[in-house]
């Protein structure tokens, strides 16, 4: 009986199928909203699921003089890994699948694959734009992972516990935003950053550097690619809803939460000029982890006095 | 201008490129983020306009010409015209130059709102693409009211004007202007206080006043540092000694200024299109054209949304040119960007190239297609047998 | 110096609907002065020839089968023309005429682009005596 | 300063060179000048700071004439000087001027390429506006170009 839970977890659901589908829909949303917000009609409903499955159909092409194994199981990691995550975290609201202490590390680690085979992929093509993007991913990653981990330790700390279920449990009597206003300014900030939307989609700057790192990746890879970028949107609201917007609960109630907070991304997200990316690196260095940091400091000093 | 040798990593911009909707090969040297050079390969869509008006007649040359830019289609046919009336020493009648006026400012409006749209887009700032491209929609429809086209309007004959103004036309226009001025106070706004965008725009690719006299830049960029020259004021032409222009000048000279300037030349636009409106002459719109046009030379120029427009016709005495020279306002500013880039981000060079309004089918004008095996270069048949082909 | 100017406009049009314009579900009226397909009223016409003289892109072909019996046939090329109106300009008996209700003019057969105007037994002649003409490239491809 | 007086200024500037000074309509001064003379008088005009170079033209005067015709356009403001410059078909040769006026590299690239006059000591002579396998020795706006094949010329 446990085997076919497992394998129902991971092939159907709340992994696998099930997370592709849900994760397109969010991209939906998403892209629906910011259309909205720029007076246009926006995709329907099934644009997410028609490009990818165009994407899929399409020829793959392999460029000479890349690694081509790399080339060819980046995008497949890049997926697995955000697919991964989403056994962890608590999606539309229910108990997660899966659940030890300290899952919150491997579940942070696993979002942060797809950064890095981002970057990866981009240095294994001579493609001077994919260079050029995979430098500014991978800086842009270090720039941002220290200050949302911060972010994260906030709730981990005041729950005392690194177990996803213990934190999003103690955040239902207790909601996070109201006291720590400052972590989920970066939590949120942090996950567009990761997501690379605007204002920081420097490495996929389309007007400078074509798709960044991505540039030489058509048919299948591209395709898998997106879809680890739609699972991880889905993931990173989850995980940002359940730790400071009264974690989990009635999974309507969850989904509009989630849904709420997709609707400020998105807006900030079609509001603002995108950043250069010393000026990205600048602002998470210089306010985003100091104020993270500030953030912590005060609450151990409270911890401590407590 | 040419490329410093030593380079460490090039990136090319160009032919193909989302930054560049139109080919055109830029290759910058980098330093990290930082463009230590930059060069410049035009021709990818090279027409052979210049050739092409030796064999045909004054008018048919004139809508040749009119192709030159989809943007500035008027300016163009308007700066042949006037040149090859003043050859011809005829004059079309007021009439006629007051329309040629109201339809050249609305296709100022129609280009300046088109690259603040483009500037926003190069900046990541998608929001006000959109917005500004909605609201271009306005003009263009009014153009398509008036002239019956969206683009290449062709509302010049040689003599004289196509279309005429009705009184409903007219009251269309006031009403699309008043929606536009408001709009248009709107984005001035946005592009003087939105903090953001402010970061991408202000200081960044500063041109001072001496270096645009230096580089010559015209048009807009160079009135954004500081240079007083527009020929709508210089050198009126047209009707525009009878309905006058203000010069618009920033001193800032960095990309702030040049989309301040362009927003406000938008006002002085709105502003003279009215005063045609309420004061528009009476009369014929065209007058008798000879055939044959007298033998000698002119130069023709005027102030086309980007700057300065160069026109030298030299006629033969029959009804077909012996040599126009075209010369478009991206040409000079050309110069100056490539100047201008060397020692900046290269996250700012689809900026600082959006920033002259850069037309690269304006610099091309000379038949070749790419893509045959043995030759770039293909005749007339080649080419069209070559399309029937494709789309059997 | 603000953060963002533009919220206003991006609130305002979540209740608004879209600028979009659904064509060709929704399709929106031409404007009167529109230049569409070009259209010959043959009876002023008097063969001169001024408008195929004029023409920026060799759309028109002014076929003269007998100029006393003012037998005359166009040719207009629809997928050469730039909508340019020399033509209408050019005609001095005013036979030209673009008319502003056709413009959707595409298509995926490029016989729709040949039209001829004229008397019906004039263009049958034409037609068969350039057949032999027409037929070969149409073999070779 | 109005039109007049630039131009008045203009054509004193460049008196000591002019060959022949016209007035072919208002507002324009055409100084017909030697090729040798044409760095002195560009440079005159350059210190004066007289205007900017709005372009050059090229026109091909034809097989009999047996000349080419560069005009070197200055504007300031409604007046326009232009200089004419003329140099044999069979041997044709001016001096570049971008030692003078840098942002001259464009028009002169164009002039060498479409006329296929030498311009003494330009910095960059890469194609600018032709196709890369466009044939060597042909020039398009030469006046013997054959328009419609361009490959069979030589």
């Amino acid at each position: 009986m446990n085997t076919l839970r497992a394998v129902i977890a991971l092939l159907f659901f709340p992994g696998g199928l099930f997370i592709l589908f849900a994760g397109m829909a969010y991209e939906w949303v998403d892209r629906k909203l910011i259309a909205r917000f720029q007076n246009r009609i926006g995709p329907r409903w099934f644009q997410p699921l028609a490009d990818s499955i165009k994407l899929l159909a399409k020829e793959e092409v392999i460029p000479t003089d890349v690694n081509a194994i790399l080339f060819v199981v980046l995008p497949v990691i890049a997926l697995a890994g955000a697919l991964a995550s989403a056994l962890y975290v608590p999606i539309i609201g229910l108990e997660p699948s899966y659940s030890f202490s300290g899952d919150l590390i491997v579940t942070l680690y696993l979002l942060s694959l797809l950064t890095l085979c981002t970057g990866l992929a981009g240095a294994n093509t001579l493609d001077r734009f994919s260079l050029v993007g995979a430098t500014r991913a991978l800086t842009q990653m270090f720039s941002y992972e220290a200050p949302v981990l911060l972010a994260l330790l906030g709730p981990a700390i005041v729950a005392e516990s690194w177990k996803i279920s213990v934190i999003s449990e103690y955040a239902k009597s207790h909601w996070l935003i109201i006291t720590q206003p400052i972590g989920f300014l970066v939590a949120v900030i942090g996950l567009m950053g990761k997501l690379e939307m605007p204002p920081f989609d420097a490495p996929e700057a389309e007007t400078e550097i074509v798709a960044g790192a991505l540039t030489e990746y058509s048919g299948r890879g591209l395709a898998l690619f997106h879809l680890g970028k739609s699972v991880e949107l889905m993931v990173g609201l989850t995980l940002v809803t359940a730790f400071y917007l009264g974690g989990v609960a009635n999974p309507l109630l969850f989904f509009a939460k989630t849904l709420m907070l997709l609707v400020v991304v998105a807006g900030v997200q079609s509001l603002l000029t995108r950043l250069r990316i010393e000026q990205t690196v600048g602002l998470w260095w210089r306010y985003g982890a100091l104020l993270a940091l500030a953030q912590f400091l005060v609450m151990i000093a409270y911890e401590g006095v407590a | 201008m040419q490329s410093q040798q030593g380079n460490k990593f090039t990136i090319p911009i160009g032919p193909q490129h989302p930054a560049l909707k139109e080919p055109e090969h830029f290759e910058f040297n980098v330093d990290g983020e930082l463009v230590t050079g930059a060069s410049v390969r035009l021709g990818y869509v090279h027409r052979g306009i210049e050739k092409g008006t030796e064999n045909r007649s004054f008018v048919q040359s004139m809508y040749l010409l009119e192709r030159v830019c989809g943007i500035c289609s008027h300016v163009h046919a308007t700066a042949f015209c006037l040149g090859v009336e003043r050859l011809a020493e005829i004059e079309a009648p007021p009439r006629a130059q007051a329309i040629r006026v109201l339809v050249a400012e609305l296709e100022r409006i129609h280009s300046h709102m088109l690259w603040l749209g483009v500037g926003a887009h190069e900046a990541g700032f998608d929001t006000l693409f959109m917005y500004s491209w909605r609201d271009r929609e306005t003009v263009l429809n009014l153009l398509e009211d008036i002239t019956g086209n969206r683009i290449n309007y062709s509302t010049n004959v040689l003599g004289g004007v196509k279309c005429d103004i009705d009184r409903e036309q007219a009251a269309a226009i006031r009403q699309g202007l008043d929606f536009l001025e408001e709009r248009t106070t709107h984005y001035l706004d946005v592009v003087t206080s939105d903090m953001m965008f402010l970061r991408r725009t202000r200081g960044v690719g500063v041109m001072t006043y001496d270096e645009s006299q230096r580089l010559g830049a015209v048009g807009p960029t160079a009135r954004a540092s500081g240079v007083a020259r527009d020929l709508r004021v210089d050198a009126a032409y047209a009707a525009y000694d009878k309905y006058p222009v203000n010069l618009v000048t920033e001193t800032a000279g960095d990309l702030e200024a040049r989309f301040v300037v362009r927003i406000k030349e938008l006002f002085e636009s709105f502003r003279v299109i009215r005063a045609v409106l309420d004061d528009l002459p009476e009369g014929d719109l065209t007058t008798r054209m000879p055939r044959r046009v007298k033998e000698g030379d002119t130069i023709s120029r005027v102030e086309a949304p980007r700057g300065e427009l160069f026109y030298y016709i030299k006629s033969n005495g029959t009804d077909t040119a012996e040599r126009v020279k075209v010369r478009t306002p991206t040409l000079p500013n050309m110069a100056s960007v490539l100047t201008l880039a060397v020692g900046h981000q290269l996250a700012d060079m689809p900026m600082i190239l959006v920033g002259i309004d850069p037309c690269f089918s304006c610099n091309d004008r000379m038949v070749s297609v790419k893509g045959t095996l043995d030759s770039q270069c293909w005749t007339w048949e080649q080419l069209r047998q070559y399309g029937i082909e494709y789309y059997r | 110096m603000k953060l963002t100017t533009m919220w206003k406009d991006a609130l305002g049009s979540l209740i608004k609907p879209a600028a979009t314009q659904r064509y060709p579900f929704v399709r929106r009226e031409a404007p009167e002065h529109l230049r569409g397909q070009l259209h010959w009223d043959p009876s002023a016409c008097t063969g001169c020839g001024l408008c195929s003289k004029d023409c920026p892109a060799d759309a028109l072909e002014v076929i003269v089968l007998d100029k006393k019996a003012k037998r005359f046939v166009m040719h207009y090329h629809v997928d050469r023309c730039t909508f340019c109106a020399q033509c209408v300009a050019s005609c001095r008996q005013g036979c030209l005429d673009m008319e502003s209700d056709e413009w959707e003019l595409a298509a995926l057969d490029p016989r729709t682009f040949d039209i001829y105007y004229g008397n019906e037994a004039d263009i049958a002649s034409i037609l068969d005596g350039s057949t032999e003409e027409e037929a070969e490239p149409a073999a070779a491809g | 300063m109005s039109a007049e007086t630039a131009l008045q200024t203009a054509s004193e500037l460049l008196e000591q060179w002019a060959k022949e000074a016209t007035t072919p309509e208002p507002f324009r001064l055409d100084v017909v000048i030697e090729p040798d003379d044409l760095l002195a008088a560009v440079k005159a005009l350059r210190d004066a700071s007289w205007g900017y170079l709005s372009t050059i033209t090229g026109v091909d005067l034809g097989v009999e004439a047996g000349e080419f015709e560069l005009l070197y356009h200055f504007s300031n403001g409604a007046a326009l000087a232009t200089l004419r410059v003329r140099t044999p078909r069979d041997n044709p040769s001016v001096p570049s001027v971008c030692g003078i006026i840098p942002t001259a590299t464009l028009y002169e690239r164009e002039i060498i390429e479409m006329f296929g006059i030498s311009v003494e000591g330009t910095p960059n002579t890469d194609r600018l506006f032709l196709p890369d396998d466009w044939p060597d020795g042909v020039y398009p706006l030469r006046k013997d170009y054959i328009y419609d094949d361009p490959t069979a010329q030589a």
